[in-house]
């Protein structure tokens, strides 16, 4: 990003990412990926907003889940 | 005041890693401001606090006492009992009123030129904007 | 009798009642209550990261400032619920100025006095695993579990420090006095694709799925977890083929409390377990002499 | 030949110095009849007058005892100062600043507003405060001007000796006394009736480890009579405090708080102690070296309590 | 009133340019207190040192004032100068105008003033200055070397050879140390116990040696050239000089030991020799294991050493404390590996078929517990595919260990390479950060091991390791391809990271000697004095102060050797004088004593008062500072001195 590498935004992966801070936990950085995808995400969805399309989910998913991904894959 | 006011500080720099930090900054040739006057002392475990209390009251704005970083002290822990000294201190200047900004400890190694530059800087700026101290006059005011 | 403050969440109120209600039970036969605490919300379910949006974090330290009327500790059962309530506790410990303006936000000021805790935790630490061992009525002999941990309960590790991230033994210690035969296999603590399942299951399903082959290779006839979003995940993945027939290859999921309920000698429905989940288990039993020991 | 004359003053100070003399019991008659007293306030009623009245130098010895903290006191110091041959700052006040130049940690309005209107039993609904001249009809009235900063009386005139305590004791008194009737004298400057050491070198109790793990106030605890109260975490100033008192706290089982001033080569008596004490933090990490820094009460008001007006900085900043 | 002269120096351009050194001249030379100032364009060149001696004679200075760099630079070249011209070299001041003025300020006016303060801060200290003579002590030419390892042996040889008394005190039975269990070195494959042997040998002949076995320094009292230290020795159930080392005890001890020498692969007695090649060659009792000691139970070995009539037995030996006298001290404690146990995601501990390197390296030596051959701890079978992991739990600093073990890629080439050589149809991968192969004929090594044994290198981590009927799973990521990777591996070596020896921390206090930030010793300078701990006297060698190979632990072992000689060199040794010294008015408080790091400060019972010991004191003045009477001075930098220099700043 700080290289401008606008392309980063369009990367598939970031919305892969499930935060399960696995990488976070292996790193000998102690980098935290998954934050760095979300910040990516949230860059890209503040750029052009986006809702789930809420017909899709199936019915009986819980509501953590719900919420949870609106959180993370939608702007709110 | 028409010319902006220059502060005085006196710093006391251990020999072994500040002093040796301050070389470094001059052999980097990096700029900082020329308020400060150091003083080489062999650890800063030599600093009595009167010496800090005398500076003050003699006229500087401002002291700065410089030493290895803990662990790193040439004498194994001066600068351990100089932090012991100086967290006592801070407290009984902040009753004489003397803000925090003008007497400061800082570990500054050999290596940290830059650090040192910077800190002289930071420190000749806050205590600029704090404005002089100048304590004769305080101590004077009589009626 | 003892009783600890409860915050149960959104999901332990709707498709996860079974969880509530077994966790609920167990307690009371182990002789503490859980006492549900006045005006929860929503936790939010996870823990924005964006550290320019306060928002989200709003809603976790209203729970937390309202808990704190009542106790200094809050007991979660959800591991999502768990993972974001620490957390937010943490930071709120910071006193960062970002925790203040949450404070004036919010009217209601919380500061990190609250000590969040799952219910994990209460039972190691204050009913203690040897209590259990002693109060189990109807051992679970040679029940082929495996524990599935998820990410939430463990991880980021240096905030939770709820168990050892890579190796946990918990879950495993509590079944074992339960009389189970806990069953180690390296996928305990993968991911099951969480919130992926919402939009893009068709990513999260592998995820699960390469779970349940990795427990079921390793021996494991069952599945134990103490998140309801991971259990939706293990299940959802199974489906397809559960359909085409293989059905001893489906491994049923189960909240770990109601495992400990049954060891407890509670009935099924109060631990909301339907026939179905009650074959599983015993086919889940090593097949001995004293594996058909039960009813 | 003619007997000495002597004066004795009290200006800022508690009069506790004035009784300090009466120590010498007896020994006060033939004080009298050794030496002609020419001028003591407290004891017979004098007029300043009679003082300007007299010759300059026309006193041999004045013992002048309080710190300067208003006009008259300054004027009297001066008064004194052209009568007398020698002056002698008798006393911690004089000599130090003494426990009125803790008014120097406050200012004069601050202490006016705390005198005049705050104290609970103070009844002045129109705010008045100390005029240094009122008009009345029987004409104009006027009072000594009180000084914003307490000052030491070297820090006002000239002083010849100084001599130490809060009192000065009774022993050491009658031996300054004698050494100006007809004893030897030391070069003007020197401390009088005082050691050259520190309390420690006459302090009987035993130190073993100086290691300070906690800070103890005196009413927490009764302390191990044995023992240095330093290494028993009281606060004791001894190390940092001329000895010549004979160690009196000490044997009640209380610490030195300093009163008889600081070493002939110390720089500045409280920054001494607080240098001394912190060293000896039994602590190495920032936190607990913090944690036993903030434990130290009031370190102002500990390491000059009698030294202020005399320290370094003499008064806080305002 | 002293004659001071101020000299000031143009250094070139370097103070000229920005400040005016013709004003510092003539302004100072007004000054009551200076009798004479020059200036001169290098004052370190030979004219200028002239201008400085001349000077000196002709307006007959009994202190000097030289302006010029820091005093890191040319104090010693002036102070000389100084001296040679009659002066006592502690009348001779720097003023640092270059470094903290010329340098760092642009202004000249502003450089001009400040450098007006530095002089002048100097003519007042130096107008304080008494003049002194160093101290002289005298040196016990004798060495201490701790650690009976490659640095301690080499080192040990060196100070011996050059006809000095060494005491070589070893904690275990054996001297020979980690280098003694390897079985090749890279990158030239000599076998190592071969090129060690001979000079363990060496050593224990040699008659300027006294080696200690089973045994540890317990106290350090003394200093730089007169060292007093008490070692402790356990029990000597063996007589070394008898012991023929015939085997016969071990044969009938009943008392089965995992063997430490081979990381419990393989099985001991309770008596035993450490290795076939162990010096001193003489058998070792292990009494925690024994079955025998008090009340005596057993006793077969001593039965079967006496019926052979060698008789070097004896069962009721007791430790035994000896108080050497040494000048200079050695440290050679080496290192330890990394508990692998703490890496859970790689499974060491879980799973039998996970070792670290060490232990696959003592499976490679002939000697080993496989007798070289490469077998899987679980079942014995050949391993056909491995997978070795470097920087395991190393570079880590979130989780383990945050430093670089510097060996790792080397030994790991090699283990995979003879790994190959052994088993021609396996194959080797190996993860790793980046190859650091630093070192004569490294690189070419590492890459002589990838191209012609064909190693398969992954750049990238591995995440997890787990088992999985019979195979090790190794999931990793291949961030060259950056295609995620698994292996099912028969084994898996971990490349762990050296740590120093356990007992270092407590050396180190009773040394005196500090350690770093990772519980290495520490050098009194990174790069000018990494032989030499900050503690005078005390020297470094091997992967005791940091992870080292072989080449480079014998170096610095030889260095340290050369150190030490060079302290022994002469019968006495000068100490700087500018010492604390007692004044007359102390009470004897007592607040300094445990203030002083080297003990030099003690309270003398009957004086009541506290005392300095000249050789012990560095001069640090943290106990000056903190005399609640100033009743403690330091020579030449006493407190009138620094409030004069206050003065001259705030002036």
């Amino acid at each position: 990003m700080q290289l401008g590498l606008q392309e980063v935004l369009d990367a598939k992966s970031l919305w892969l990412c499930a935060t399960c801070f696995a990488c976070e936990t292996q790193c000998p950085r102690g980098l935290d990926v998954s934050k760095i995808c979300e910040a990516l995400r949230t860059i890209k969805l503040r750029q052009d907003p986006y809702e789930l399309n809420i017909e899709a989910v199936s019915a009986d998913i819980p509501q953590q889940g719900l919420v949870s991904a609106y959180r993370k894959l939608s702007s709110y | 005041m028409e010319k902006t006011f220059e502060p005085k500080i006196v710093g006391f720099l251990c020999k072994w890693c500040s002093y040796a930090g301050a070389d470094l900054a001059g052999t980097s040739r990096m700029k900082y401001p020329p308020n400060l006057n150091a003083m080489r002392v062999n650890c800063s475990g030599r600093i009595d606090p009167s010496f800090v209390l005398r500076a003050l009251a003699s006229g500087a704005d401002g002291v700065l006492i410089a030493g290895c970083h803990p662990g790193d002290c040439h004498y194994t822990n001066g600068n351990v009992k100089t932090l012991r000294r100086f967290r006592l201190l801070q407290r009984m200047l902040d009753q004489f009123g003397i803000e925090r900004e003008r007497v400061r400890l800082e570990w500054i190694s050999a290596s940290e030129g830059e650090r040192y530059a910077r800190v002289v800087r930071g420190m000749t700026e806050e205590i600029r904007s704090l404005g002089p101290l100048n304590w004769k006059t305080t101590m004077e005011v009589a009626a | 009798m003892q009783s600890y403050l409860y915050f149960p969440g959104c999901t332990l109120r709707t498709v996860a009642k079974d969880y509530d209600a077994s966790a609920k039970a167990c307690a009371r036969a182990l002789g503490f209550e859980l006492k549900e605490m006045q005006g929860w919300l929503c936790c939010g379910a996870v823990l924005s990261n964006v550290e320019d949006n306060l928002m989200t974090r709003a809603g976790p330290n209203r729970i937390l400032a309202r808990a704190q009327q009542e106790s200094d500790r809050l007991v979660t059962l959800c591991a999502g619920c768990y993972n974001v309530l620490k957390r937010t506790d943490l930071r709120a410990k910071l006193a960062s100025p970002a925790q203040q303006s949450i404070n004036t936000f919010n009217e209601d000021s919380y500061n990190g006095r609250v000590d969040v805790v799952h219910f994990l935790e209460i039972l190691r630490d204050q009913v203690g695993f040897d209590a259990i061992e002693k109060a189990v009525k109807a051992p679970l002999k040679g029940v082929r579990v495996g524990a599935y941990y998820g990410c939430l309960l463990l991880r980021p590790f240096e905030e939770m420090k709820f168990d050892d991230p890579n190796r946990p033994s918990i879950l495993e210690n509590l079944l074992m006095r339960l009389g189970c035969t806990p069953i180690d296999y390296p996928a305990r603590t993968d991911c099951c694709g969480s919130y992926l399942s919402v939009g893009s299951s068709e990513n999260s399903q592998p995820m699960s799925a390469t779970i349940v082959k990795s427990a079921h290779s390793c021996g494991a006839r069952l599945l134990t977890v103490g998140c309801p979003l991971c259990k939706y995940n293990l299940e959802s993945s199974q489906i397809p083929r559960a359909k085409n027939a293989s059905a001893e290859k489906f491994l049923p999921v189960v909240y770990f409390t109601q495992l400990l309920g049954l060891a407890l000698g509670l009935r099924p429905e109060e631990l909301e377990l339907d026939m179905q989940q009650m074959q599983a288990i015993r086919e889940a039993q090593i097949p001995t002499s004293e594996g058909r020991d039960r009813h | 030949m003619t007997k000495p004359k002597i004066a004795f003053n009290w200006a800022s100070s508690c009069g506790g110095c004035e009784i300090a003399i009466f120590e010498l019991g007896a020994k006060i008659i033939d004080l009298a009849n050794k030496v002609d007293i020419v001028f003591w306030p407290a004891v017979m009623d004098y007029k300043y007058s009679d003082l300007e009245a007299m010759p300059e130098k026309g006193i041999d010895v004045s013992f002048f005892n309080g710190a300067i903290q208003n006009s008259e006191n300054e004027h009297l110091a001066q008064l004194l100062r052209a009568k007398s041959k020698l002056l002698v700052a008798f006393g911690s006040c004089a000599y130090l600043g003494g426990i009125p130049s803790l008014a120097n940690t406050s200012n004069r309005d601050q202490i006016f507003a705390n005198s005049y209107i705050e104290t609970s039993t103070t009844e002045n609904p129109e705010k008045i405060f100390p005029q240094i001249k009122v008009q009345k009809d029987e004409g104009e009235l006027t009072i000594p001007e009180f000084y914003n900063t307490v000052k030491t009386l070297d820090q006002v005139v000239d002083v010849d000796y100084y001599v130490p305590g809060c009192p000065p004791v009774g022993e050491q008194v009658s031996k300054v006394i004698s050494q100006f009737v007809g004893g030897e004298l030391p070069p003007i400057g020197a401390v009088l009736g005082a050691s050259e050491k520190s309390l420690c070198h006459e302090c009987k109790r035993v130190r073993t480890d100086k290691k300070i793990t906690k800070i103890v106030r005196s009413y927490q605890t009764i302390p191990d009579h044995q023992k240095c109260l330093l290494e028993q975490g009281i606060i004791c100033m001894g190390p940092a405090t001329r000895g010549g008192c004979g160690s009196i706290c000490l044997d009640a089982n209380m610490p030195c708080r300093g009163c008889y001033g600081p070493l002939p080569k110390a720089i500045d008596q409280g920054a001494k102690m607080l240098s001394a004490l912190s060293s000896i933090f039994d602590a190495d990490s920032e936190e607990d070296i913090q944690r036993l820094a903030d434990s130290v009460p009031d370190p102002l008001g500990t390491f000059y309590r009698f030294g202020l007006a005399h320290s370094l900085l003499r008064r806080t900043k305002q | 009133m002293k004659r001071v002269g101020l000299f000031v120096c143009h250094c070139g351009l370097n103070i000229a340019r920005t400040v005016d050194i013709k004003d510092i001249v003539e302004k100072t030379s007004k000054r009551s207190d200076i009798v004479f100032a020059a200036d001169h364009k290098y004052l370190c060149s030979e004219p200028g040192q002239a201008l400085i001696k001349d000077s000196i004679r002709q307006h007959k200075l009994d202190a000097i004032v030289v302006a010029a760099c820091s005093p890191a630079m040319h104090e010693a070249t002036f102070k000389t100068i100084a001296q040679l011209s009659g002066l006592n070299k502690y009348n001779c001041e720097i003023a640092n105008i270059r470094e903290q003025s010329s340098w760092v300020h642009d202004d000249p006016q502003k450089a001009t003033e400040k450098a007006h303060i530095i002089v002048s801060e100097a003519i007042e200290k130096v107008k304080l200055n008494e003049p002194l003579q160093p101290i002289t002590v005298p040196v016990t030419r004798k060495v201490l070397i701790i650690g009976g390892g490659i640095a301690g042996i080499r080192a040990s040889l060196d100070v011996a050879n050059a006809g000095y008394q060494v005491y070589l005190v070893e904690k275990s039975g054996s001297i020979g140390g980690r280098m003694a269990q390897l079985s090749e070195t890279f990158p030239t494959l000599d076998c190592a116990i071969c090129i060690l042997g001979p000079l363990m040998v060496e050593v224990y002949r040699h008659p300027n040696i006294k080696l200690l076995r089973l045994s540890q320094v317990e106290e350090v009292r003394g200093y730089i050239g007169n060292f007093k230290v008490k070692v402790r020795q356990e029990p000597e159930y063996v007589d070394v000089a008898k012991c023929n080392a015939c085997g016969e005890c071990a044969k009938v001890c009943p008392a089965d030991v995992p063997n430490e020498f081979d990381f419990g692969l393989t099985w001991r007695k309770a008596i035993y020799t450490p290795f076939a090649q162990a010096v001193p060659p003489a058998y070792v009792l292990d009494a925690k294991n024994c079955l025998g000691l008090l009340p005596q139970a057993c006793g077969e070995c001593k039965k079967a050493c006496d019926q052979l009539g060698t008789a070097c037995m004896n069962l009721d030996a007791w430790p035994q404390t000896h108080e050497l006298e040494v000048g200079a001290i050695i440290v050679a404690t080496g290192y330890e590996l990394y508990d692998a146990t703490k890496l859970t995601e790689y499974g060491y501990g879980t799973c039998p078929d996970v070792m670290t390197s060490i232990e696959f390296e003592r499976m490679l030596s002939a000697s080993g517990p496989t007798l070289g051959e490469i077998r899987r701890p679980s079942d014995g079978r050949v391993p056909r595919e491995i997978v070795f992991i470097q920087c395991a739990g190393q570079r880590e600093p979130e989780t383990a260990l945050p430093y670089c073990s510097k060996i790792c890629c080397m030994y790991t080439a090699r283990h995979a390479m003879m790994f190959r050589e052994k088993v021609p149809e396996g194959q080797a991968y190996v993860f790793y950060m980046d190859i650091r192969a630093g070192g004569k004929g490294y690189e070419e090594f590492v890459k002589r091991c990838q191209e012609e044994r064909g190693l398969l290198y992954l750049r990238g981590r591995v995440a997890k390791v787990y088992e999985e009927n019979g195979k090790l799973i190794v999931k990793g990521v291949d961030t060259i391809s950056g295609k995620r990777v698994q292996i099912n591996a028969d084994l898996v070596v971990l490349a762990v990271g050296m740590i120093p020896s356990a007992g270092s921390k407590e050396l180190a206090s009773t040394l005196k000697a500090s350690l770093d930030a990772n519980g290495f010793f520490s050098e009194a300078h990174p790069k000018l004095r990494p032989l030499e701990s900050p503690t005078a006297g005390i020297y470094l060698a091997g992967a005791g102060q940091a992870p080292k190979d072989i080449p480079e632990t014998v170096a610095q072992a030889s260095g340290a050797a050369a150190k030490a000689l060079d302290l022994l060199s002469s019968p006495t040794l000068e100490r700087e004088p500018t010492v604390a010294q007692v004044l007359e008015t102390c009470s004897g408080c007592g607040i300094c004593i445990p203030l002083c790091p080297y003990e030099a400060l003690t309270l003398n019972a009957n004086t009541n008062q506290a005392e300095v010991s000249e050789a012990l004191c560095e001069g640090c003045g943290t106990c000056v500072a903190s005399c609640p009477s100033s009743s403690l001075s330091l020579r030449n930098l006493t407190d009138q001195q620094i409030l004069a220099m206050i003065e001259a700043i705030v002036a």
